[in-house]
């Protein structure tokens, strides 16, 4: 049982509001206050992301990072972002105006609709499909037909090999992505976030599932690295190849959106990554150890979630930081003649595993 | 209520780039040149334009997918009620993962994995 | 091969080449027009196989223009230094010797580039350096030009 | 056979780079005393160069405001881009003889390559090289410099 | 693959267009102005036509106009990262021709600077290629430790990248008291941090699937095209000058020259790393005795060369560095050529960058290790 359960605080805003409105009032009040919440949430997600991409990279680099705007640099990407919506909008001569703009809305689209399926804390979540993982899966690749889109009505032929890479490369890691994450709903019997999370209450599954568990988060790690077209995958911005791939021609605020929905996707594979192997919001709990259960009950679940993820995304920055560029030739052959078929025997595997029993 | 907080989503989502583009439309400084309209190419003008029709390899690649994606859609269901239903459930998706599996060893000989 | 040797096979392909040691090289002046077939010969005979051109300028003489190839042998390790002499100032022209050795095609495009010497049979002679609309050949010494050129 | 165990083995040895690629830099995330970068102008108090460093031509001038700068002009020979100038006037000595002395030492820094030509040419010793090396200015204009100050004179004894 | 698709309407093959793409000047992979016309199909390459010129300042035309000491400084301004060699050689070639043998403190002093300057340089151009590659970290890295032989460039000649420390007849300043505390200091710290470059880089997987078997330059072309230089080893071609004609203190020191037969990327990769081993050995050969004496020999305050023809070549970081100085017999020389190591190597890239892909152009370009005005000059 867990002592900090959000269902109260959202159960007494609710019958808090019913007292002295009709119930389809209380709705919209409710649902206003959702969408400003993830607003809020999508902005500061950004924010705190790109500073700690920021400070994080430059201790690897054995630098300072940003200094100089407030302590620590720490208001560095506020400041940028009120300069990038202080910057000119360009669109080059010949772009396909409709869908140049087009572009940032679905990319953000994506995003925000994968954000509001995460399960933050017990009882804290927009969004609970019974089709939980299928739903995230499906929703966080739109944000591909975005860069396609982008790059291509941008009328610049770096933007248009880059969306291009990103088409072949969203779409191959796409399909381990599902697989990994479905090695554990073998486990779990389920595709709801809220029951694959309470399946943990006796231990995470990348414990409990042993060697097929481990496999399968650590393709989950590489595909989602490369579903977010982050480094070592980051080929649609390769800035050395093509100066910056498919944004190179966006500027000011829209440029922005696709540097924020870089971030909050890789926010979302963390999130991800976190519920389904990691336990989400559960505690780190052992088997029937009552007591040490008792114990980790007591940090609340906003912290395990959010620590969860920030560990996967110090890994992804870490992965980014330290390795090379792969080719686009050697990325699609990591995934068809190793992620894949390794996925597949992956899945037999744990099936067997489940079949027998053996799993914890 | 899921159905409706769906499309709340997306209409806050298409609220929080609207906004934001037309209030950066505002506050933003307008100036327009020829120049600023090119599009880059390392400062140098383009030669030839950019709808071209591009390499195929990149859509074979979306075409293979489409053909996993789909098998991956039959494979969530199964894996949703594998613990359940035991010993039936896994021999059926060893036969359809050998299936599977000989598809990508097809395509893996044919070359078709292979960039050009 | 010895310094003698090597005079004496360069002779044998043309006979009113001019000798001349300086710099610890061995100069070997000959007429442009005999320059490509010699140097064909030296690359390609096994005597000599002076396989590696490690430089190629032009020189603007009061009178006349000269090419100085110089060549070096990297089985061998001897070196040879050929000037092909052009008469003309004013219309200076010479067989190329990319097709012996490629790097010269870069470093033909260089000389006439700078120095306005035309290379015959050049795959892709144009300026290298300069912009393809830039009026005279800057390292002659007759050349002059007000804007670029300060003088102190 | 062979070719499956040469696929595993192969991923495994993969993983096994890529680890120590990381292990790289997780020991510099780790070991923040590392870093080498440091914040510029808050620095200024440490922040010394070296004694050879050549940061621009300055001029000598000693206490009593003289410097030992003939006007021999060996330095704007010396100098390969016009840096130099030296505009030299005549003045009349105490006992009526005329005497060139210079009136300005213009220096322009914009033009300066820092090559020390000019120091090593100079028969007095009258220039040398300052470690002053924030030279960022506004305004172009004020790259060039008239190095003697006002109302100095030539030190005594040297000619 | 491309081949075997056809357009279900027509059963024609389906087509993709060539197009041309510019690569540079403003672009971070060019470092610097090189302006390349890229003909692609796909990401495939067609061809590669480099447009030069960006930065020529006909340095060659102002050296007519120039004293022999300074023409000194304009070599700086060429191959700005290898700017003692460069020094060096007009030096040499000046001497040369004034006939006067250098006291053996100046050829040691210019040997062990030389050495540390082909060091920096190879650390910069390992940083700079990780970053190509898109590990930026090791750019940083690289830097760290290049930090530390600049800082001894520094406080010996006082300046850090543009040393100007070699003047005709010997150097312009002796060394300063620290120097050889500080370069062996130097050598013990990057002797523990050169094998962090291996763990990085070298042994990783992707940077070996990214360099193995790309751009490859077979001996004959690299003899042909004149690539020199770590590039130039990497084929199999044995051009290095310090062993084939050494100067300055060269004889005295027992290095080997790194050879390699592959060719390719991994190979220019591998021999400059081996290089810059072999740099610090010869630098641990040479700091310990450094003979007493002058700094400099004296020379006339106006140089004026004998009538005559001289050629000195020197091997830069980048390959063999050559000066031809043609003397009239007055302070200026009548026609002086620089042979540039970058100009001969960048001929080769259309050679071996053809059928590869854009990400492999890079590697390629970054492996040659371009100065940009050591081409444009």
């Amino acid at each position: 049982m867990n002592i900090y359960d959000f269902k109260s605080l959202t159960d007494s805003i609710h019958t808090s509001l019913s007292v002295n409105l009709s119930p389809s009032a209380v709705t919209i009040i409710e649902f206003i206050i959702i969408a400003f919440a993830f607003m809020m949430l999508f902005t500061l997600l950004g924010l705190i992301l790109v500073y700690a991409e920021r400070k994080i990279a430059a201790f690897f680099q054995l630098r300072l990072g940003p200094m100089r705007v407030g302590k620590w640099g720490i208001a560095q990407t506020a400041a940028d972002a009120i300069k990038l919506i202080l910057k000119e909008p360009l669109v080059t001569k010949n772009a396909d105006k409709f869908l140049f703009n087009l572009a940032p809305f679905i990319i953000i689209l994506s995003t925000f609709m994968a954000l509001g399926a995460m399960p933050f804390a017990k009882g804290l979540h927009a969004l609970d499909f019974d089709i939980g993982i299928l739903y995230l899966t499906a929703v966080s690749s739109l944000g591909v037909i975005g860069i396609l889109i982008a790059g291509w009505s941008s009328d610049n032929k770096y933007s248009l090999i880059g969306a291009m890479r990103s088409g072949a490369q969203v779409v191959s890691y796409e399909l381990s992505v599902g697989l990994s994450l479905l090695t554990v709903v073998v486990l779990a019997g389920s595709l709801q976030f809220s029951e694959i999370i309470a399946s943990q209450e006796a231990g995470w599954w990348i414990f409990r599932g042993h060697i097929p568990a481990l496999i399968a988060f650590t393709i989950f790690m590489i595909a989602g690295t490369a579903e977010t077209n982050r480094g070592p995958f980051d080929l649609p911005e390769a800035e050395s190849e093509l100066t910056a791939g498919f944004h190179t021609e966006y500027s000011g605020l829209k440029f922005a959106f696709f540097f924020l929905a870089e971030f909050v996707n890789m926010f979302i594979i963390a999130g991800i990554g976190a519920t389904v192997f990691l336990g989400g919001w559960m505690p780190f709990h052992i088997g029937n150890w009552e007591g040490f259960n008792r114990i980790m009950d007591f940090i609340p679940s906003l912290f395990w979630f959010f620590g969860k993820v920030a560990f996967l995304i110090f890994l992804m920055m870490w992965f980014k930081w330290t390795f090379p560029r792969l080719r686009i030739d050697q990325l699609l052959r990591l995934e068809w003649k190793y992620l894949l078929p390794i996925n597949l025997v992956n899945i037999l595997f744990m099936a067997f595993i489940v079949l027998m029993g053996w799993h914890f | 209520m899921d159905k409706t907080a769906l499309i709340l989503f997306v209409i806050s989502a298409i609220a929080i780039v609207g906004i934001g583009m037309i209030f950066s439309w505002i506050v933003a400084p307008k100036s327009k040149n020829a120049v600023k309209e090119e599009p880059y190419e390392c400062g140098i003008p383009t030669k030839g334009t950019s709808f071209i029709q591009f390499r195929v390899g990149y859509y074979l690649f979306v075409i293979i997918f489409l053909i996993f994606d789909v098998e991956t859609v039959f494979i969530f269901p199964w894996a949703v009620v594998m613990k359940s239903m035991g010993m039936t459930a896994f021999i059926e998706i060893v036969i359809f993962f050998v299936i599977l599996g000989l598809g990508l060893l097809y395509a893996w000989k044919k070359n078709a994995l292979k960039w050009d | 091969m010895e310094q003698e040797q090597l005079k004496e096979r360069i002779l044998s392909v043309v006979p009113e080449a001019e000798f001349e040691i300086t710099g610890g090289y061995m100069n070997a002046t000959v007429p442009s027009a005999k320059l490509h077939d010699l140097a064909k010969n030296l690359r390609e005979s096994e005597d000599t196989l002076f396989d590696y051109l490690f430089c190629l300028t032009g020189v603007d003489w009061p009178d006349h223009m000269t090419v100085v190839y110089h060549l070096k042998s990297t089985t061998h390790g001897h070196n040879v230094v050929l000037k092909a002499k052009i008469d003309s100032r004013e219309n200076p022209e010479i067989d190329t010797v990319s097709d012996i050795w490629q790097t010269a095609e870069f470093h033909e495009r260089e000389v006439f580039d700078l120095f306005g010497i035309i290379f015959r049979n050049h795959p892709d002679l144009r300026r290298i350096f300069l912009d393809d609309d830039w009026v005279g050949y800057p390292l002659r010494k007759d050349y002059v030009d007000k804007v670029n050129i300060i003088e102190l | 056979m062979k070719a499956i165990v040469k696929y595993i083995s192969s991923i495994f040895s993969a993983l096994k780079t890529l680890f120590k690629g990381m292990a790289v830099t997780g020991h510099y995330i780790s070991h923040p005393k590392e870093i080498i970068t440091q914040q510029y102008p808050e620095n200024r108090e440490t922040l010394k160069m070296f004694d050879m460093f050549r940061g621009e031509v300055v001029l000598t001038h000693s206490e009593s405001n003289e410097h030992r700068c003939t006007g021999c002009s060996a330095c704007e020979v010396a100098c390969p881009n016009g840096t130099i100038e030296i505009i030299n006037k005549r003045i009349e000595m105490p006992d009526g003889k005329k005497k060139k002395v210079i009136d300005k030492f213009v220096y322009h820094l914009s033009m300066c390559t820092f090559c020390n030509l000019c120091i090593l040419s100079c028969p007095t010793d009258a220039i040398k090289m300052s470690q002053d090396f924030e030279h960022a200015v506004f305004d172009r204009s004020q790259l060039t410099k008239v190095l003697n100050k006002p109302a100095s004179k030539l030190m005594e004894g040297v000619r | 693959m491309a081949e075997t698709a056809t357009n279900t309407n027509t059963g024609k093959p389906l087509e993709t267009q060539e197009y041309f793409i510019n690569m540079g000047p403003q672009h971070p992979s060019t470092h610097g102005v090189l302006r390349l016309m890229l003909t692609l199909e796909g990401e495939t390459i067609h061809n590669v036509e480099p447009h030069l010129g960006y930065i020529h300042r006909s340095i060659e035309k102002m050296c007519e106009k120039d004293t022999y000491a300074q023409i000194i400084h304009l070599t700086d301004r060429m191959d700005y990262l290898s700017s003692h060699m460069n020094n060096e050689a007009v030096s040499l070639a000046v001497e040369q021709g004034l006939e006067v043998e250098m006291p053996e403190r100046v050829k040691v002093i210019r040997t062990i600077i030389s050495e540390l300057t082909r060091l920096s340089s190879h650390q910069l151009w390992w940083g700079v290629f990780g970053m190509d590659l898109g590990a930026i970290t090791s750019f940083l890295y690289g830097f760290r430790d290049r930090e530390m032989i600049i800082d001894i460039f520094e406080e010996t000649c006082g300046a850090r990248l543009t040393m100007n420390y070699n003047v005709p007849g010997g150097l312009m300043f002796d060394i300063h008291p620290n120097f050889q505390k500080r370069t062996k200091a130097f050598v013990e710290h990057f002797r523990q941090k050169l094998p962090e470059y291996d763990q990085l880089l070298t042994g990783n997987v992707i940077f070996e699937m990214r360099t193995k078997g790309i751009g490859i330059l077979s001996k004959e072309d690299a003899i042909s095209f004149g690539v020199t230089g770590p590039t130039g080893r990497a084929s199999g071609f044995s051009n290095d000058v310090r062993k084939h004609n050494p100067y300055s203190a060269y004889p005295q020191v027992e290095f080997n020259e790194v050879l390699r037969e592959e060719g390719d990327s991994y190979a220019r990769y591998k021999v400059r790393i081996q290089e810059m081993w072999e740099s610090m050995s010869i630098i641990e050969q040479l700091i310990e005795n450094i003979p007493e004496g002058d700094y400099k020999v004296k020379t006339k305050a106006v140089i004026k060369l004998p009538k005559g023809e001289y050629y000195q070549k020197v091997e830069t970081a980048r390959g063999e560095f050559g000066v031809y100085i043609i003397s009239e017999g007055g302070k200026s020389p009548y026609r002086l050529k620089f042979r540039s190591p970058g100009f001969s190597n960048l001929s080769a890239l259309n050679h071996m960058a053809k059928g590869v892909k854009i990400a492999d152009l890079v590697v390629i370009m970054s492996t040659l290790d371009l100065v940009i005005p050591d081409i444009d000059r």
